[in-house]
């Protein structure tokens, strides 16, 4: 989970890795901008890379010309972002660029630290065209990183004397930052040598497991909690979010209501290569409950755009019988016009069944339109007669 | 033959008292898997489905050597410590059921798992089946029929799934194993075609993978050493880009852990590309008749 | 550096570590016998082992009962200890004892873990018969000892169920006080199995690394300090406690003045082989400064039991030149009588011999009971020659 | 050839710009020792007795790969990061001048010197003299002569008074080795008796042992294996029990570590025990003669 650049900084502080002193600045809170000495940098709080080229981090003068970049960059778009927030910083004067991070090889299993004397924008590039400048120090998840290897990567980073300790202060704070709260990255691109000398995280990135989040108070003080991060969430991912369900809008007409874990991406891609258009994409987890199951197909139900439902159900650990009475219970009560067809096998499989032939006899007209195949049909029919329906229903302007 | 799990396999259940573990141990029993004990710190004494609840490993192995796969059900905080518990009492294949572990905790698992050989799947794996033999998870049986095609894949519904469209084409599975959807797995695609290659009746293997990761693309070099043929099958080739869909391991980081570039990493190195799942069965057919 | 038991018990309620609610009782505050229910065990608090042999633990019914006995061991001398305080516990039925502690093998310098289902007074018996009735729980240091590993322990001490969880739970804190505090040893014997249920550290023994010390800033909040242990100090033990040099009066004759850490030892070996008996154990620890080396020599010219002194300087770190200043120094201020008679050798030889040759010509009269050799007389004649003048100035009546 | 170090051993100095480590620096120099480089984070650059300092071991290893052995005089706070730096560096052998090194520390450090295959000697040691080649800390070179006896001992002090007097007798030293008085060393009795019985020019080994601790015990059962004549002395035997001397190595702990069970231990594995420090001269003598 990526944290804003103010929300890592907040976290440097608390680790004494240096940073400027800055203001955030939101709609309500311009007259924050008495409180910073000018000339500043204005940088808009998003998650998305390449705000530079954006146009989204700008310098000003002062108060009067930092007013007004704010207040232009303020409700813009970044990419499917909103800016909301700027951080305003005093700008300084930059001898060296330097790159330093803490993160994790996914290749090789390992954290490892990366340092680098050609930070800034353009490593990447560096990356790519100098892999030699770019040094890797790998360490053992749950030791310590020893001091000498700190000074080693400061000295790396052609740091001499007394600058050299607090260069590998820094690192070694990054690292303690990194483990202590089990990050999957703590980067500072660029750490600069101002020209008076001062060593400085001049931005900040953090990413956090989610999963580890529960053992870390610290942050909910510091009003870091789980969230959707990337992008803008439409209305319908609101709701979803709020009831726990990764739930994500697309623009086509089927709704895709998964059971298991990891299908749902399999689903799109099913409906898609037969010339279906998925309305979302969405994610029961491990083992829903009948409440979340219900609010799931809500949300497809509620949805204008869907035209028609598409459900699997591979029970494992969630049982067919569980998700039967979950189908028939919000039936009952919601009494949908939407056409479901959907195809129910596995663990309980019996059972279920037994409970949605219950539930149709006893309720003709509510269950008319909805069709539940068994594990002797192959989903590629359940998915075309899925898309063959839509198509019905659009064309019938339904 | 089979891989990993066998008629024979001792097995034991760590958190056999939790709803789902003891819910799922009575399905396994069911199965025929030989579940010889479960182990839940602090029950020790118990009962679950007929089985023996011991609050250690070690105890439960001191009484039961012949164990050889345990399967992990704690809560993601315990999951660590379980792994490792198992790893130290001299299991050799443990199966984690466990979903959303820190990947800190996770980290730290595989470095132990290496340094003493151990084969950790999951987390979040939905286990594994060798059908008609043993079943260690939570896959749906009436899903599996046994024959010669093992499947290796990371999301459980697609293991579900390519098993039940291969039987459905006449195919049976010597081994299905679910690789797990954490975005920090113990096993990866390599360890378990490894394993397939090693197996007398294994005639072929399907391996489902999907965008995230790295995991097909550490993989694919392997494939190219193999006698018998893989055909690879990446999910979320529709899936939107640059947007978070709440399965973890299925996230687009970086410009590794695309659907295309783990399609060229596994194409260059001989696998058999099958475009949708539905294609599968039949890419199966001709591989294997080609081969005899 | 050991600690007493009521030191170690606030140890352990800082670690969540059971133990029962005490009070401890000096002269100054028999009012604390009110606090406590009845009946009640009172325990002296002494370092030496065997109190419980010797009568220092007692048993009382109720609070006169207390009051007496507490009155009777306040004072009295365990050893050569005199006991200034007790602890006063309520007295619990007890179905189990057993064993804990976390400890360093010297042999295999590894920390490790003990625990035994005997516990008690005779453990060190148990270990010598029966010694598979006590484990051994290896762990490296610098890493966590597993959950699962504390539960095995648990486990073998014969716990199950909820029962086995609580003493895991023991078991973890015990480690961590062990390495939070770089302690040499964490003690519990007994750990009781009380009547009710409970498991309690119905005693506590606590090994602190002085060296480590300076790292732990607790333990001076809670009043504990570096300090002398082992008995009750003499006078003079007390003047050189304070400032900072090793010193332990015997009752010999002799005042060594050693010169180089380590070579006290073999000094009073050499001084009991030919004959003599040594008045004292001193260290003047690696590079003594000339206050302390004055301070040293000061000890042993008031000490009237003292008739010659020995010293030797094997100039390493501390050099000849430096300790020939401060023995000149402190003659000529100090106008010592008592023959003083050195050998010198190793770093700074030269120089050394050269100031100690002018003092001895401008000052002739203090120095004429000052023998000084060199390099090439053995030491063992330089101690023949202390022994001859010691009992020459016994003789005399000096 | 002496053990250790040579006349062309280079030496590296940690800790070099610290008030004592900086006069011996000087007197090495003097002595002949090859210093190479020496290290103070924080004051690369500085120079002292005409040294270069460095600030890390790793930048100075890498203008002088040719280094071999190093010598920790930092304060005790900093003693395992240095002596870590230096088993990290590739150093083969670290000798540790500092002194009151923290237990836990010296625990860590023997697990990766260990592992690394890594000598360190001390804390707390005097250092080590191959005389008229190579002086690595701070014994007094005026002590040492050239010659065929090694000396090994806990106490400094005792192992300038050793040479004195086998001097004076007509001896000198292959090497004179001080393992240091904190409670727990990195090099113990057997690891350098191991190196004197590989060594050619050292015809035998008088070791000096004192009260407290079990490195004596330790190292008697590789005596009996030893080709050359080992003189054993154990100082301390006229020592107050039950008082803490305030030397730490020789604290009486337990039922281990008494002079007697010290003597015992190794004359019954082929020590000849000499009962003083004075009569070890006759006995080298005799034990030598034997031999030839």
């Amino acid at each position: 989970m990526r944290l804003y650049e103010y929300e890592a900084k907040n976290l440097f502080r608390r680790y004494n890795i240096p940073v400027l002193d800055s203001i955030l600045v939101d709609n309500s809170s311009f007259n924050e901008l008495d409180k910073v000495a000018y000339p500043v940098v204005v940088k808009a709080q998003v998650f998305l890379g390449g705000r530079g080229k954006a146009g989204f981090v700008q310098f000003a003068q002062n108060r009067k010309e930092a007013e007004k970049k704010v207040a232009n960059m303020l409700g813009k778009k970044h990419g499917s972002f909103t800016i909301e927030k700027v951080l305003v910083e005093r700008r300084i004067e930059i001898d060296r660029e330097l790159y330093v991070s803490a993160a994790i090889d996914r290749l090789k299993h390992e954290p490892l630290m990366i340092a680098s004397q050609k930070g800034g924008v353009e490593i990447e590039v560096v990356a790519r065209k100098d892999p030699s400048a770019i040094l890797k120090y790998y360490f053992k998840i749950g030791a310590k990183l020893p001091d000498f290897q700190a000074r080693n990567i400061a000295s790396d980073l052609g740091f001499t004397g007394a600058a050299m300790s607090v260069c590998a202060d820094i690192v070694l704070r990054v690292f303690t930052l990194f483990v202590h709260l089990e990050c999957k990255l703590v980067e500072i691109n660029p750490l600069v040598v101002a020209h008076d000398g001062r060593i400085i995280a001049l931005d900040a990135k953090v990413d956090l497991d989610e999963d580890a989040m529960f053992r870390h108070h610290e942050l909910k003080e510091m009003g870091i909690v789980a969230r959707h991060e990337i992008g803008e969430l439409t209305k319908r991912e609101r709701v979803a979010k709020a009831k726990g369900i990764p739930y994500v809008d697309l623009d086509g007409d089927i709704g895709v209501f998964p059971g298991g874990a990891g299908f749902g991406i399999a689903a799109i891609d099913l409906i898609q290569h037969y010339g279906g258009k998925p309305a979302n994409f969405m994610d029961s987890g491990g083992a829903p409950t009948q409440e979340k199951l219900r609010a799931m197909l809500g949300l497809l139900i509620d949805n204008p755009r869907v035209k028609a439902i598409f459900g699997a159900r591979f029970g494992g650990i969630s049982r067919c019988d569980d998700w039967a009475k979950a189908v028939v219970q919000y039936v009952i009560e919601n009494k949908p016009k939407k056409p479901m067809i959907m195809r129910m096998a596995g663990n309980m499989e019996e059972a279920g069944r037994k409970i949605l032939e219950q539930a149709k006899q006893e309720h003709q007209e509510l269950f008319k339109n909805i069709k539940i195949y068994a594990y002797d049909t192959p989903i590629e029919e359940v998915i075309k007669e899925t898309i063959r329906i839509a198509k019905t229903q659009r064309d019938a302007g339904n | 033959m089979a891989i990993i799990i066998g008629e024979n396999t001792s097995t034991i259940i760590q958190g056999i008292t939790g709803k789902n573990a003891s819910l799922h141990t009575k399905f396994m029993l069911e199965y025929g898997t030989k579940i010889v004990g479960g182990v839940t710190p602090g029950k020790g004494g118990q009962e679950v489905e007929g089985v023996r609840v011991y609050d250690t490993l070690h105890e439960c192995m001191s009484e039961h050597p012949d164990a050889t796969v345990s399967s992990v059900w704690v809560p993601p905080r315990f999951a660590k410590d379980a792994i490792l518990e198992a790893i130290d009492s001299g299991i050799k294949t443990v199966v984690v059921i466990t979903e959303r572990i820190p990947i800190h905790d996770m980290l730290c698992v595989r470095q132990v798992a290496q340094e003493k050989n151990v084969l950790v799947i999951g987390g979040n794996t939905p286990g594994l089946i060798s059908p008609e033999k043993s079943l260690v998870g939570m896959l749906p049986k009436i899903t599996f029929q046994p024959g010669r095609i093992g499947t290796v894949a990371r999301s459980g519904a697609v293991t579900y799934y390519l098993a039940n469209s291969l039987n459905l084409a006449g195919f049976g599975e010597s081994t299905s194993v679910g690789l797990g959807g954490d975005p920090i797995l113990g096993a990866n695609f390599e360890d378990i075609l490894q394993l397939f290659e090693a197996d007398e009746e294994t005639d072929a293997v399907v391996m489902a993978g999907e965008i995230g990761g790295v995991y097909e693309e550490i993989a694919a070099p392997y494939i190219r050493e193999m006698s018998i043929p893989v055909i690879a099958y990446i999910a979320g080739k529709a899936a939107p880009a640059g947007k978070r869909l709440g399965h973890a391991g299925a996230i687009i980081e970086g410009s590794m852990g695309t659907a295309q570039s783990k399609i060229d990493a596994l194409r260059s190195n001989g696998a058999i590309i099958a475009e949708t799942l539905s294609e599968i069965p039949e890419l199966v057919k001709k591989a294997i008749s080609k081969k005899a």
